[in-house]
């Protein structure tokens, strides 16, 4: 940390919390507003994943400073991510094919 | 290392800090070899007396009969308590913590040249959590209840109605904690903490396997931690997550909310599970490479196929987990995608076998006691790992499914496949840890009965699949008429049985004599080439070796042309 | 190498799919007994050959040919073989070519603590009401039928008594009403695990009956002990003898069978006494 | 000798060891909530059509909004926190820590009645699988805040200021593992919300 943060830095990067924290709180209003959208169901999951999607990837990004962080943790956190959806899905996938037969 | 380190103030420890509570990678590798140990044979004696049972059904047992009531026979549900515990303390107490905790604690700081690992706390931690996970799981049998009867699947909903089972589960909670702290210090001691020159690919095969295990643990067991918590609540909160709505037991309708699903359990459970069988092997399989290594003298053919081996094993155990599950029910696009992966799995572990095998080739090959563990994990393992590709099928394992079958391909590779790699691991490391050699006549008077024996036990399991014999059979097939062909067996496996028990004496005395009268060994007494064997023996506390480590060969340098010995220890200029 | 497996102890197989189940077990036990010889002699040659009172000083460098290439891909490819020439299929037939109910024999099988409950729609072919309230085991309603209904007046209700006719589809219709169970006829190479919430179809011909089957084990331990359903899952204290019995008939027996079967019901107001002759329960 | 790249990075990594170790747990948590996701979305497809729609509107959705805000503003002030430590600003950084301590604590007692407010109207986990999976996760998110709050109390109270006397940047380091985990609980919440809440 020592080298990359300088004082001007991370005055800087107090400038993009505030902003960050800003676009959170309307992100969060935006969220609760669409689900008293007239929208099918699909259509609101769809909505509201992507919102919050949105809203962790500021979180992730800028809070925890992953925009810049370093290859090896970005890789873990790929594959991470990659078995977090085999994980979700294959068990969804393989629900729906024994309703199959 | 950096220059204002208070380097000496370790002296003035009392002996609780030292042994008990130590924060030393080496006292607790030790501390969880002993315990796991122990419990190794703690479960054998469970299975020893299943087998009494196998093979005598309703007999009286002899000596611990007293413990099972009255009769001093074993009823039907004392055996499938016995049978639970011995899977679940075999693999999760027993396996699992010697291979990872005790092995990769102990000795993963000392081949990457660490003086400890990254977070030795938290290592403390992680031991002590295991502790309590298996004082908890032992304490189930004094309990009202009794210890967990539904298998080490605990599939629900019998799961949720038999007795025993919240213990299980909040002792699992610990040992999964446990696993956890251990896999995540691990992986950050060998990416952070290795020596100056040791890259990755000039790590040892073991650093390797441990390297992969602990992201498999990792990222494996928090699916199963929240399986356990869900189950939990099924059975304390009243909850229905793995309950599916108009359940009748025993007449009554069983009064909760519905709608779960029993087959969610099985995908979060084998999701681990399955993952979780490649911990056992792994480790097993690094410690052969390195000893094959150093027996034959010559490097590790394929060194660099093996490790991609591993990682892709590694990988593609995340995805073929629904091979234990081809039964209920499943699909074609299900079914087809799990085999087809189940198959693709196999060929990594072709090639790290047959890399093995061709390593042989062209040899010197010493027979001492760890060579021969070693040697004899190649095609015991080879066994288990074959009889896996009919169970793989899909096809075929409709017929083989839940048969002893299953039973010997899996205790072919976890019996005389990890348990003789691990006894080959404590042969080729005592000295290091202790400065003493173990005894070479004893060790042979361990392996060979040790090897007869096991394959008494396990060769005719694979009769009794082939003629459908159910697991999990209390009384061992009796009452079905297809069994009658092949109960006979029973009766041999069980001598065996009996006889591998014994074969484990020399080996006990072995250690507790060498321990105090072998022969002493100096830093080397292999002649071989990693990092650890350039520090004392047994490696000073706390800082394992006594001058700079600087890494300038890749790990199994044997008989190189160019060098004057048959060997280049890595931290040779 | 059938001939090897059957001498090991596998039965003999009385299904048509249990042919196709068979040839893969064969073609996977080939592939294992290959790898597992050919590695086994290169094993033994080496360390005879190597060892270290002969072979005194090791070679560097080792095998240099690529042959070990060649084998992996050999593996991979019988591999491949395997699962397209045989295991794909069977699981289609298994999953995809369930036979419509109007084409084959109907069966329903509840699995319960630990028993199974064999229930036939009788001679109008239609199953009839079942109802989990209406369960009472001391009425011996174990299935809840609703013998009301006009579909269940016929329904011919059995526990662990299960017939079928040889030559035959049958359909059964796999269900349990508390834990898993799985419903095994080694014989006919049948398994299927049976899921509380879930109702799974699985469909098999016999191609043997009963009584040719016992002539075919005469002299051997198994002499005098037809078939059985076996449950293949732990469910609990009693899952170790937890069996039924199945009698594959020809279709004269089978039909003389269901008649029987039929008269008894009319013949007594109670509909719950005939649970066969089965022994130790 | 001490373990090596506590307060300096490795240089070929570029990570000291606590940064690697807390974002390794974290990935251990990402699986640990997928599970439990894993889970809700089974089971929802699993359940009977409009089940869960229908226990999901007894939710107070009020509440949950009042929550993520405050789960949200705790999180900056958690990252101003750290923030001032780098600018060695230490009495902001006690001043920002304090406010994440309330923030978290707010949360909580909030929490607190939604919970005890279910219970009044005789809603519990057995009530049905939506409510079990509400609570369970909500429960060990619940948990994970609890947790949270114990480390920061530590690092608030004076038991740990030695260290940033001593040494200033391992300090820090500290805080700043202990914001990774902060705003992965965060995050977790923000998938949270509208998950049981809104959909
Ligand atoms: C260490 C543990 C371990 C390992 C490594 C494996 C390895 C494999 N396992 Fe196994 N398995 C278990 C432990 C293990 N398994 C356990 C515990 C169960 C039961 C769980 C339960 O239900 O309780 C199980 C169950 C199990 C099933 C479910 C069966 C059922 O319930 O119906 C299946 C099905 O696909 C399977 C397949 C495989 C396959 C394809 C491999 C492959 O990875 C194997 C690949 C290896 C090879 C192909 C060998 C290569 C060797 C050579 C080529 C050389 C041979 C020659 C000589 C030595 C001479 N296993
Ligand atoms: C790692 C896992 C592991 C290991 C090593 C073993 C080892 C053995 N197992 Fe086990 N087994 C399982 C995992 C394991 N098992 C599982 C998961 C099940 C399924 C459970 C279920 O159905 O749910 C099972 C089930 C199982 C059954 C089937 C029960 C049934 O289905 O009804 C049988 C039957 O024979 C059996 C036998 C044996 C035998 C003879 C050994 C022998 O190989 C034992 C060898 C061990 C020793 C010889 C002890 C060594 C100890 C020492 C040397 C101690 C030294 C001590 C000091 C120095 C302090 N096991
Ligand atoms: Cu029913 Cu086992
Ligand atoms: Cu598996």
């Amino acid at each position: 940390m020592s080298t990359e943060h300088s004082k001007e830095s991370i005055q800087e990067h107090i400038r993009v919390y505030i902003m960050v924290f800003g676009a959170l709180a309307v992100l969060t209003v935006i969220t609760v507003l669409a689900s008293f959208l007239n929208v099918s169901t699909s259509e609101a999951i769809f909505l509201a994943l992507i919102i919050a999607s949105v809203k962790a990837s500021l979180v992730a990004g800028y809070f925890m400073h992953l925009i810049s962080e370093k290859s090896i943790i970005i890789s873990i956190l790929l594959l991470t991510v990659f078995f977090f959806f085999v994980m979700i899905f294959l068990p969804l996938i393989s629900y729906t094919d024994h309703a199959n037969i | 290392m950096s220059s204002n380190s208070h380097s000496n103030d370790h002296h003035d420890e009392n002996f609780i800090q030292k042994y008990i509570f130590s924060v030393d990678h080496k006292v607790i590798g030790i501390q969880y070899g002993i315990t796991s140990l122990l419990f190794l044979l703690f479960g054998f004696s469970l299975m020893a007396i299943m087998r009494w049972q196998l093979a005598y059904p309703d007999t009286v047992i002899p000596i611990v009969g007293f413990l099972f009531g009255e009769s001093g026979t074993l009823a039907s549900e004392q055996y499938n308590s016995l049978g639970a515990m011995h899977g679940t303390i075999m693999i999760f107490l027993g396996i699992v913590p010697l291979a990872v905790g005790a092995f990769g604690n102990y000795l993963v700081p000392l081949q990457i040249g660490a003086v400890d690992m990254a977070f030795p706390k938290l290592n403390a931690a992680s031991y002590w959590s295991y502790f309590v996970g298996g004082v908890i799981m032992i304490s189930s049998f004094f309990m009202p209840e009794g210890a967990a009867r539904s298998g080490w699947t605990s599939y629900p909903p019998l799961s949720i109605f038999e007795n025993g089972q919240t213990i299980w589960l909040i002792s699992m909670i610990f040992l999964i904690t446990s696993s956890l702290l251990g896999s995540m210090n691990i992986i950050v001691t060998i990416v952070q903490l290795r020596v100056p020159g040791l890259t990755w690919m000039r790590l040892p095969l073991f650093v390797w396997a441990q390297f992969v295990t602990s992201f498999l643990l990792v990222l494996a067991f928090p699916p199963l931690e929240a399986a356990a918590v869900l189950q939990l609540m099924d059975r304390v909160a009243g909850t229905s997550f793995f309950l599916p709505s108009g359940l009748v037991m025993s007449g009554e309708i069983v009064d909760v909310a519905g709608s779960g699903s029993p087959l969610l359990w099985q995908h979060l459970f084998w999701f681990l599970a399955h993952p979780e069988v490649y911990v056992l092997i792994l480790p097993a399989l690094g410690i052969v490479g390195e000893i094959l290594a150093n027996n034959t003298r010559k490097p590790i053919w394929g060194f660099k196929s093996i490790i991609y081996s591993m990682v892709f094993l590694g990988f593609c155990s995340f995805i073929v987990w629904a091979h234990h599950m081809f039964l209920t029910g499943m699909g074609q696009a299900m079914s087809a995608f799990f085999q087809t992966t189940t198959m693709i799995i196999s060929i990594p572990s072709v090639i790290i076998l047959t890399s093995y095998f061709l390593s042989l080739w062209g040899g010197s090959i010493r027979f001492n006691t760890p060579m021969l563990f070693a040697l004899a994990f190649l095609p015991m393992f080879g066994i288990g790992g074959l009889t896996g590709l009919p169970l793989g099928l899909a096809a075929s394992d409709i017929y083989l499914h839940d048969t002893y079958y299953v039973i010997g391909h899996f205790h072919y590779v976890v019996a005389p496949g990890t348990i003789f790699a691990l006894f080959a691991g404590i042969y080729y490391w005592f000295p290091k840890i202790t400065g003493k050699k173990m005894n070479e006549m004893l060790g042979k008077l361990h392996f060979w009965p040790s090897l007869i024996f096991m394959n008494g036990i396990f060769m005719p399991m694979f009769i009794q699949g082939l003629a459908g014999v159910s697991r999990r059979l209390a009384d061992g097939g009796v009452s079905y008429a297809h069994a009658s062909g092949v109960l006979h067996l029973n009766e041999f496996m069980t001598t065996s049985a009996f006889l591998l028990g014994i074969a484990q004496i020399p080996f006990i005395i072995n250690i507790i004599m060498s321990l105090f009268s072998g022969e002493k060994a100096g830093r080397n007494p292999w002649n071989a080439t990693t990092v650890e064997w350039a520090a004392p023996s047994p490696p000073l506390p706390h800082v394992n070796f006594d001058s700079d480590i600087v890494v300038h060969h890749s790990s199994y340098e044997y008989s190189n042309p160019d060098a004057k010995k048959d060997f280049i220890l890595q931290t040779e200029k | 190498m059938l001939d090897f497996l059957h001498s090991l102890g596998l039965p003999a197989n009385l299904s048509i799919q249990g042919e196709y189940i068979d040839n893969a077990n064969v073609l996977m036990h080939w592939l294992m007994l290959y790898l597992f010889v050919g590695w086994g002699i290169f094993f033994i040659v080496s360390l005879v050959k190597f060892r270290a009172s002969k072979n005194k000083k090791a070679d560097y460098n080792g095998v240099k040919s690529h042959l070990s290439s060649v084998l992996e891909g050999a593996v991979a490819i019988v591999e491949i073989i395997a699962l397209f020439g045989f295991s794909y299929p069977v699981w289609a037939y298994r999953v995809n070519d369930v036979p419509d109910s109007r084409d084959a024999i109907n069966i329903r099988v509840i699995a319960q603590q630990f028993a199974w409950n064999i229930h036939y729609p009788g001679e109008d072919g239609v199953f009839g009401r079942t109802d989990i309230n209406l369960v009472d085991e001391a009425e011996q309603n174990f299935i809840g039928i609703d013998r009301s209904d006009e579909f269940a007046k016929d329904d011919i209700i059995l526990q662990n008594q299960m017939h079928i006719p040889v030559n035959k589809k049958i359909r059964v219709e796999l269900s349990s009403k508390d834990v898993i169970h799985n419903f095994k006829l080694p014989e006919l190479r049948v398994s299927q695990d049976a899921i509380p919430g879930m109702v799974i179809p699985v469909h098999f011909t016999a191609t043997m009956t009963t009584d040719d089957f016992l002539e075919t084990v005469v002299g051997t331990p198994r002499e005098g002990k037809g078939l059985e359903i076996a449950c293949a899952q732990l469910c609990g204290i009693t899952h170790y003898r937890m069996r039924g019995y199945l009698t594959v008939d020809t279709e004269e027996q089978y039909n003389e069978w269901l008649a029987s079967e039929a008269e008894y019901l009319d013949s007594s107001d109670d509909d719950g006494d005939e649970w066969g002759d089965d022994d130790d329960w | 000798m001490e373990v090596p790249y506590i307060v300096k990075e490795r240089e070929d990594t570029g990570l000291i060891n606590s940064k690697l170790g807390i974002w390794i747990f974290l990935a251990s948590e990402i699986m640990l909530f997928g599970g439990l996701f894993s889970a809700y979305i089974f089971l929802r497809l699993a359940a009977p059509p409009g089940d869960f729609d229908y226990w999901a509107s007894k939710l107070s959705v009020p509440m949950a909004t009042v929550n993520t805000m405050i789960l949200i503003s705790s999180s900056v002030s958690m990252v101003m926190a750290w923030a001032s430590l780098k600018l060695n600003d230490f009495s902001k950084y006690k001043m920002y820590m304090g406010i994440t301590l309330l923030c978290s604590a707010i949360f909580l007692v909030i929490k607190y009645f939604e919970y005890t407010g279910k219970f009044h109207h005789g809603i519990y986990p057995s009530s049905s699988t939506f409510m079990a999976i509400y609570f369970t996760l909500t429960g060990l998110h619940g948990l994970h805040i609890l947790g949270g709050i114990a480390v920061m109390l530590y690092f608030y109270l004076p038991i740990s200021h030695g260290l940033w006397r001593e040494q200033p940047e391992h300090f820090s380091n500290r805080v700043e593992a202990l914001g990774l985990y902060w705003h992965f609980v965060d995050l977790v919440w923000i998938f949270l919300f509208p998950v049981l809440y809104l959909l």
